[in-house]
Order: C-alpha cells, then structure tokens, then sequence
C-alpha cells in the first residue's frame, strides 16, 4: 500500500497536501470543512493585531490557464477575534498552521504567542507585508529585520516556525540565512504583478498593483525550492501553482516535505485535495515509489 | 477572465431598481450570477434576470457600485465576469416564487404560466416584477401594507396551500430564514438564494461562506436540506475585515 | 488611416513591435529576414568579448500554455565576429539593436563602441548576467556596478543606450535609479525559474536553473513598466509574454513606447509581427485611437 | 512538452546504426522529426523513420547523446517532445529517394513499391535500409567502392533517367549540395531534408537557420527553389557558440 504521509517539523500529515495562507480560511467552518474533505493541514489567513478591511473589490482577478492576481491587502478581523475561527477549526482535529504578520519582532511575537495559545500546530511567518521603513519594499528584503523577527518569535513559543518568503528578491539565499533559525520555509508568496484592462484603461485591481499566482508560477516556486533545499537542506513546504498529482510530485523531488494549495482550489473546487490524492496512488507505480517522503529532493 | 459588453437597453423597474439588457454569448443557467466590475468604484455580484436571448441584469441602488451601475446608458460597456454558481433545479409543475426586495431579479427568469409568486418589498412602489404573474397568481407582502398584506411573505405563505413542485426563495437573509423556519417540516422541494458579500466570486477568498459552503461556487442556489445543515445560516456572517457578526 | 508607428529614444519605428534579444538573432540572415517580414526592429543576441559555446541541450523546455523556460548560457561568437552578422541584417535598412553583456564597465564600453562601429542603433545593456563578484547574483543587483556600467557607456557612444533589467529584486526602482543615465529601460528579461521532468527525476535543462518567459510572465512585465512610467516618466520597451495585439496596447497603456516579443515569436512563427500589426488596425477601431502612441501610458 | 514513451524493441540496422520502436500516440507526418533528451547527457533532432503504427527512429552512432541512445534497450523510458517541422509532400507516382549515411531514416517511411533508391555511406555495411527497395530498384554508392558505384550519389544520378514524380534527398549538407547542383535546371520535383544543429527545435535560438529559414519550423523539408535562394546552402553554418563557419 502506498503511503502518502509526510512530516514537517515533525508535524504528521496524513497527505502532503496542506492548504495555502488567505484561500478560504477566514471563517473556521470553512478551514473545518477543507480539513475534512481531504487537506492534511491548513494554514490560516495570515492575521495581525488589529482588524483591518483590506483594498476594495475587485482583490482578484482571473487571468486564464489557470492564473490569477490579487491585492486583498490582508484583510482580517484582528488577532483576539480570530481564536474563535480557530476554535471552530480544530474540531477537525487536523494540523493548523498560523500565520501570521506585523512590522516590528514584537508585533510578530504577540501574535505568535496568540496563536500557540489559540491551540495551532506551527506558526508560518508572512515575511512579505510591506515594510514600514522602506517604501514599497517587503519586511522579507530586510535580513536584518527578518533574523530579528525569527529570533524574536523562536524565543516567545514552543511550537514550530515557518518563514514564508517572497520570490521578489535578488538573491534567496540572502533571507534564508536570516532566517535560518526556522524550523522550516515556506516557498513561495505571489509575484509581484499586474494587469491592465485595455477597454477600462485601468489596472484589474481596485489597488492597481497585485501578487500573481496559480500555474505560471510553479516554475519559479520550483526553482526557490530546489535552491533553498541544495543549499541548505532545511525542511521546506512548496507552494505556488500546485494544481495536480504532478505537480506536487515535482516540489517533492526538488526538495519540499510538502505543498500548499491555493489558487487551484478555487479554479478546482475543494475536492482538490482528494482528487490529487487519489492521483497521487495512481503515480506511486507510473513513478516508481511506496512512501512518497522517499522523493523529497529526489531530483537534487 | 473579465469581459465587457455594450449596454443595448436600460429600463426603470421601481425608484430604486432599473434592469440593463445586454447581448452576451455565453450559455447562462437561471441563478448563475455575474461579477460587475465599476472601474474605479467596486465590483459587486448581480444575479442574471433574463437568460436568453438578450441577457439582462436588474439592479438595486444601493451602494457606490450598484449606483454607479445603475447610473449608465444604453451604449455604455459593462465589465463583467462569470457566469458563475450553481443553478435552480427547473421543474415543469406549479411552482411558488418568493421574492424579497432586489432578490426577485433571480427569479425573474423562472416566472412562466404556472408560477406563483409571493413578492415583497418595503413599500408598494418597490414591489419587483409582481406584474409579470400571470393574473391572480401573485400576492404580495409590504412592511408599511401600501399593497398586499402588511408584513413579511410568511404572513401570506400562512394563507396559502403549499402544493407545488418547488419553491424558491431569494431575498434578504433574515427574510430567508423566517421562511426556512416556516417551511421546515412542511415541504422538501425548497431552493435558497443565498446573498453574502463576495470579493472573489470563485471560490478563494472566503468571504461569502456560510458554514463552510462557498455560495459563489457550492450556491447561491442550496435545497433546504443542505441549508438545514449550516449552523450559520441566518445567525452569523463575517464582515469585509473577516470579523464574525451577528446577523 | 491608423498610425502604427512610435519613437524610442528617437528612433522611429514603423510599429511598436521590435524582436526581443536572444530570440533568432545569432545568424544575420535571420535578423535581416525578419525585419523584412514585419518586426521594425530587432535586438541582436547578447554579445560578449569573447566565443561562448553556452550550456549544452537540453537548453530550452516547452513547458506549455506559452511558456519556456531556457538556459542557453549567452552563447554568442565574440563581438568582432559578430559584425559580420550586423552587416547583413543591416540590408534590412531598419534599425537593430546591439545588445551586449560583459563583467565590467570598461567590458561594456569596448563592446558598445564596437557595436557603434558597426552601425546599429542603440545599444542594450544586459545587465542579467552572472555577477563576477557576488554569487549567483546578477551585476543589475548591485546598484554601484549598474550605475559605472551605465555611465561608462554612455561616455563612450553617441548612439541612445537602454538598460535591460531584470524582474528577480526586491526593489526594482533601485536599478531604475542606478541606471538614470540610461536613454530608456527595456523591461522585462527572464524570471528565475526551473522545471524537473518528474520520470527522469532530473532538471530539464542542463544547466538546471533556467529563466521563464512567455505568456506567464506578461503580468510581472506589465507591473515593472507601470511602475517605472509612473515613478519615473522615462522611455520604456516593455518586453515579456507579447504574443498578441492585446498584449501589445496593455504594455503600451502601462507606459511603454514599444515592445519586444521573444518566445511567441517561436510558437506562432516569425508571421507573428505581421499578425499583430494586422490585428492592431483591428483593434484600432474598438478601443478607439488613430494613433497608437498616444495610448503610451494611458493607464496610469 | 515532454513526454516518455517506453522503448517496445531494438534493432540494429548497421554496426553503427539503430532502430529502437515505441508505441506514440501523436499523429506524425513523414519528414517530421522529434527532439530526444538523454537526461544527464544532451538533447538531439532525430527524424521518425517510422509514422505508422508502432513509431520508431534510426540513430547513428554518432557523439554523445546517440550514442546514449543507441545503447538503450526495449522497456527502457525515451523522453522525446515533437512532432515538429514540415513534412514531405507525397506523391502516387514514381519516386526517386537519395540517402546518404543516416539521412536514410528520415526517407525510410517513402520506401514502397514505387520507390527507387540511391542508398550512400561510407562503406558497404553502413549502407541503410537499402534492402528494403525492390529488387532492382536500388542503387548504391561507398567511398571506398565496397558496394556499388564508388563514389557519390550523383555518381549514380549520372547514370540514370530522371522520369520521377518527386526526387526526394536528405543526407549531410555537402552531399545534398552536389545533388542540388547536378539536379538543378533538369528537374524541378525534388525536395530536401536539411540537418543542422538544432538547439531548441521550435524556432527561437536560430542555431538551425539557413539564410533565415528555420529548418525546425520552415523545414526540415525545403522544395528545389527554396534551396535555390538560400546563400548559406552548402557554404556557411554557425557553430554551436553562433560562429559563422564555412562548411
Ligand atoms: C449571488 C448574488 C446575487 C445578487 N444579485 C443581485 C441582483 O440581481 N440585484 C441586486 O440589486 N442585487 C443583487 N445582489 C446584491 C448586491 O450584490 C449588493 O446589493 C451589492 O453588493 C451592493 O454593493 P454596493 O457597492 O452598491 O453597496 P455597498 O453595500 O456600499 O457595498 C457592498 C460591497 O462593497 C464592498 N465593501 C463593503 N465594505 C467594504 C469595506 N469596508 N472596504 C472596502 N470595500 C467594501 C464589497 O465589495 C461589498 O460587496 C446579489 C448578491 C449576491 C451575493
Ligand atoms: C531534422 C534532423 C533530423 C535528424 N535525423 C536523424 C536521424 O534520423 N538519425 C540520425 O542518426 N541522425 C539524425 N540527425 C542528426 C543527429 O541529430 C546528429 O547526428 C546528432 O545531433 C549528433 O549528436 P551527438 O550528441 O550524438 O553528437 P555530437 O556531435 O557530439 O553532438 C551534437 C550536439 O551536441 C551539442 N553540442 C555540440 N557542440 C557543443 C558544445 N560546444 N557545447 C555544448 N553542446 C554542444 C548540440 O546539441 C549538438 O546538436 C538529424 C538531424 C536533424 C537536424
Ligand atoms: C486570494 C489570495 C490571498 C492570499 N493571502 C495570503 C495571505 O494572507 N498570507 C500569505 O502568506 N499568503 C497569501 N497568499 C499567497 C498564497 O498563500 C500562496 O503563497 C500563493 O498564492 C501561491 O500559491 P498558489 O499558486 O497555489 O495560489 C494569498 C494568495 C491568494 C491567491
Ligand atoms: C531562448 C532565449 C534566449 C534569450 N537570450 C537573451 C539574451 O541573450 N539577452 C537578453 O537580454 N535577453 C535574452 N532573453 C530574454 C528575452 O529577450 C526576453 O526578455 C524574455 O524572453 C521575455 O520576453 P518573451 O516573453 O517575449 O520571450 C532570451 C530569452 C529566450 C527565450
Ligand atoms: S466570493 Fe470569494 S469565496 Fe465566494
Ligand atoms: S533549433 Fe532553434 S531555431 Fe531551429
């Protein structure tokens, strides 16, 4: 019998298949839901101290084969609000994961404390928010002040921490390093993009600017995977484009422990997840493997 | 993927409500919804309230966006995306229409010689396609009693036999819920058009979920069983922040 | 009568589709024949001081839905060869662009002088190649080497000089400011990317890193143009995904002057320039405009 | 995009020659060629010398990456991405087929009882598919005389009536130009197969170009008159850094 289980940070999951940050899981019913049709793990919106409404509709924008764009500007309802979406969500009895943003190491900390006390399995760092001090730039860009927030939120809880970093660097290695007090990375956040509708004359986003993701991004989550895992073999989680069985059978061999899904359970629906499942079974003998853990940088 | 299309006709339903026809080739089913972009204003979801041939929107104002809607002219483009959701379950029988505000838009297309219809509003004047029954077969509900019976469309349901092939519902959802709550138990052929507010309209953001159900893409339309199931129906929604509210 | 021509830099083109670098541009006779079949300008490949073999195949990789993926390693004959290819595309009697690449600023002057020399005109700096320096890094993230580079160039010709950036940073603007002296900016080059072929569990480029262009990358093509138009104002080619007239007037709208098409240029044919023209009278109408350059921007 | 296919047999057609048979569902035209990887060691043009039912290609034992191939055997995986480039045109009539070494697999699939061959190599037993003419309907020539004329093909296109519907040609480039040179200006039915090195086999690296054709994409197959127009037949390549060399 294949056996599809994998381990992150010593986190069992029954599937390597966990869902992303921001996709559906805003409301806990929604996140219990996933859980029970098949995601291992999901990994909670990514929330801060304070409620805030995020950028005005449109926040996405379908941009075919299987693309898309968004700038819901990090909508949430204020960490104290969110442990009771939390609660609802456990009843699943499944890993959660909760992400997390700010701008100072304290910021982080607090919400980190929240969230281990709200019961979650790890703690993910959205290290892609804007940058208080720079303008335009990610907190991700700054080393400094991401070695400060991981140390910050290594000392503050018990739980593992994943740091979520951006594709839009000149050099990942560069926020690996900072961040190398992680108990694993989370590979990659959308890039940076932007579409303009040419009958509109405008930008498809109400912010203008937005973060792509889906399909076209696979290659380059595949690549910051590989990277990351052959420089420094940390445990790493895929994310960008995962849409099939394929797919994630790709992120594994170039290093993940496993994926998250976002972009393709809304063009896929919520079964996705037991559907690439049972996709999963149907590769083990095309590909040649019994435990699928066995391919993690398979292709290194 | 956004589409844009010109604004053929446009036409005052009540003060508050105007319907824009536009010819559009894609197939739409009766309760799909389209996503409405305002470039510069919002993007809102509208049901389609006519289905074929020339496809129309019929919009209440009552916002920026929908305002901003409202406020164009034939000739005008309209951006637009979908359809999206899934559709009412079409029966050949007698059926019952309940239609609260702006919600009978969604209804609209279903309305034929063996529909009747329980059409409410807050006032007369606002009454929404009540005309468009064939005679004898609506009745009609106002807050203020301006016309039909002063109250909700359970106060009329209460007077009425409950023998059609189904019922469907689209309205405000604490109007939805005080029918729900009336039919429980009395009939099984019920379909819901949930309404929440809806960022994505494609099943990613979350906003418009009830109990884990996203009404973009599981609904808007749900049966009364799988409605019976949703511990948040007609109780809880989550603001545009995501912060749980009461109803 | 629709006016498809536009102007870079000075350079007046017969319309706003020019052959991006590294696309069928080694072998003059190519250039000259493309440049007869409807592009109004070409880039050469980037050339260097000396003969590069590259990296051996497989060197490019059809990944589908339009996009490539490609690690061609800048093979590329030496400049002083290389004049002997710009004489025969110069037949064409339209302008070409030499595109160069080098490690240091005085690499970069020789090769823009001799490009001078052999009658091009303008020069491209590409400044995504390997950083001797820093690993792995591209000499377009250190912002002191793009300014000598530029500035060094602009020193030696009298021809305008673009600056070539590429999309992989955390601040683009950086650049863009690095590289003020510059005559305009060609945006975007290649994404950082890679692919592993999931049966052979290996890369499929031999160099295993590649870049990724094509379609998905039009979204990341069009921020980096709307961006530095509006910070900015300056002239801009907008380079990334073109494979249709929409492409086209969305990167003009974003504030590009002009743009280059790569890899469409191999999925649909070297017919693709006359395609677009054609289709751009089309749109002409719908849109409404008569003169396509006054679309330059539109969107900001 | 690559795909893999399972080898279903091996054959050895010559010391140095090979034909390895797979089952591929693609619809290929005779005169295409696919790109094979070996992962680890390179990626080559090869033409399908079968298009029919089970597929097959005949490689030479060349450098590297064919002689990788060469030394795969039946269950072992082929990863290949294609069909690409034009095919020949066919014809009912009678046919005249000019291989020289390995260009023999790209015309194999022509080979029927219409068919007339000049089959060249090297030596005697480098001679391919030669054998599989009627009997009388092959010519042969070796450099070193050991079968047939010893020569070149045109030394036996000198001997023989040009009354063919189509002459078909393919074999290294300077073998193809002194057939182009003696068949030009007394028939004008021939096409040829160019071979270039190919680095990206869909028309975007311009290592394959002759005189602004991609023979990946406009080829590999040209008629008599396109050859006729291109200044670097027979004369000019780029090495694979782009170097213009002479042939
Ligand atoms: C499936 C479906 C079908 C519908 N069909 C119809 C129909 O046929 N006819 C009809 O009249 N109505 C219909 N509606 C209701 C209609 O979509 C709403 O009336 C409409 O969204 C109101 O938008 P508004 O901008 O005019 O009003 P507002 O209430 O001002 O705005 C609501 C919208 O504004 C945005 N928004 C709200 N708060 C914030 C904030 N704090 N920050 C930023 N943005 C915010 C959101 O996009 C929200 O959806 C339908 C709704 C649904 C869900
Ligand atoms: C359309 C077409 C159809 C063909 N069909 C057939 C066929 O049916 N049968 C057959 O036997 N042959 C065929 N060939 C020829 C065949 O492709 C060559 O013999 C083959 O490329 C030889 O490759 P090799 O690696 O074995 O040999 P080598 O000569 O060692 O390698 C040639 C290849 O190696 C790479 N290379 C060369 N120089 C360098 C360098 N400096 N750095 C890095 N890489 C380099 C390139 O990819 C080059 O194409 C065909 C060729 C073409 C163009
Ligand atoms: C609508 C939307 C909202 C997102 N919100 C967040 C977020 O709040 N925090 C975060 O770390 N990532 C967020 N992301 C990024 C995703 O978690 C994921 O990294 C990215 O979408 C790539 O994966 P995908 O291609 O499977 O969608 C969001 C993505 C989308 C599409
Ligand atoms: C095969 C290939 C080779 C390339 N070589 C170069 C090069 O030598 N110099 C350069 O500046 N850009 C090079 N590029 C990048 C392109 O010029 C262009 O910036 C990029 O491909 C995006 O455009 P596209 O999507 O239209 O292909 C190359 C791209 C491809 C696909
Ligand atoms: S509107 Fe986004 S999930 Fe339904
Ligand atoms: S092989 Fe690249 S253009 Fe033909």
């Amino acid at each position: 019998m294949t056996d599809l289980s994998t381990r992150i940070a010593g986190i069992y999951l029954g599937n390597p298949l966990m869902l992303a940050s921001g996709i559906l899981d805003e409301n806990g019913y929604t996140m219990k839901r996933i859980l029970e049709e098949g995601a291992s793990a999901v990994v909670t919106k990514s929330i801060g101290l304070k409620e805030r409404s995020g950028y005005s509709t449109p926040v996405v924008a379908d941009l075919g084969h299987g693309d898309l764009l968004n700038a819901v500007g990090l909508s949430n309802p204020g960490i104290d609000k969110y442990g009771e979406e939390i609660k609802i969500a456990r009843e699943a009895r499944k890993p959660i994961i909760g992400s997390i943003f700010g701008s100072t190491p304290e910021e982080f900390s607090i919400l980190a404390k929240k969230m281990e006390e709200f019961g979650v399995s790890a703690v993910e760092l959205n290290l892609s928010c804007p940058h208080v001090k720079g303008e335009g730039l990610e907190i991700g860009s700054d080393p400094e002040m991401v070695e400060s927030i991981v140390e910050a939120v290594k000392n503050s809880i018990k739980i593992p921490v994943f740091s979520k970093l951006s594709a839009n660097t000149s050099s990942i290695m560069e926020t690996v390093n900072a961040a190398s007090k992680s108990d694993g990375f989370v590979l990659i956040n959308t890039i940076r993009a932007m579409a303009i509708d040419i009958y509109a004359k405008k930008p498809v986003l109400s912010n203008g600017y937005g973060g792509l993701s889906g399909r076209s991004i696979k290659p380059v989550g595949i690549r910051y995977v590989y990277e990351v895992k052959k420089e420094t073999g940390a445990q790493i989680i895929g994310v960008g484009g995962v849409s099939n069985a394929e797919d994630v059978i790709e992120y594994m061999m170039a290093g993940a422990s496993a994926v998250q899904i976002g972009t393709a359970v809304g063009f896929h629906g919520r079964s996705i997840f037991r559907d690439i499942e049972k996709d999963l079974f149907g590769l083990a003998e095309k590909i040649g493997f019994s435990k699928i853990s066995d391919l993690v940088g398979a292709a290194l | 993927m956004m589409e844009n299309v010109k604004i053929k006709w446009k036409k005052e339903e009540t003060p508050t409500v105007s319907t824009l026809g536009f010819e559009w080739t894609r197939d739409v089913k009766i309760g799909q919804f389209i996503m409405v972009w305002e470039p510069g204003v919002g993007e809102i979801p509208m049901s389609l309230s006519s289905v074929t041939g020339t496809k129309s929107i019929t919009v209440k104002n009552y916002g920026p966006t929908s305002a901003s809607i409202v406020s164009k002219s034939a000739g005008d483009r309209l951006f637009i995306r979908g359809p999206y959701g899934r559709p009412f379950t079409m029966v050949k029988g007698k059926k019952l229409l309940i239609g609260g505000g702006s919600g009978m838009a969604a209804l609209r297309p279903i309305i034929d010689s063996n529909s009747y219809g329980v059409v409410s509003a807050r006032t007369s004047s606002e009454l929404l396609f009540a005309n468009l029954f064939e005679k004898g077969k609506v009745y009609e509900a106002t807050d203020d009693g301006s016309s039909g019976v002063k109250g909700t469309p359970v106060d009329v349901l209460r007077k009425i036999d409950l023998d059609f092939e189904m019922i469907y519902v689209c309205g405000p959802e604490m109007m939805m819920k005080s029918v729900y709550d009336y039919l429980l138990g009395k009939v099984d052929q019920v379909e819901f058009t949930l309404e929440r507010s809806m960022k994505c309209g494609i099943g990613l953001c979350d906003s418009c979920s009830v109990s884990g159900y996203q009404v973009c893409k599981d609904g808007p339309v749900f049966r009364i069983d799988q409605i019976g199931k949703m511990e948040e129906f007609g109780k809880w929604k989550l603001s545009y922040s995501g912060l749980r509210t009461k109803m």
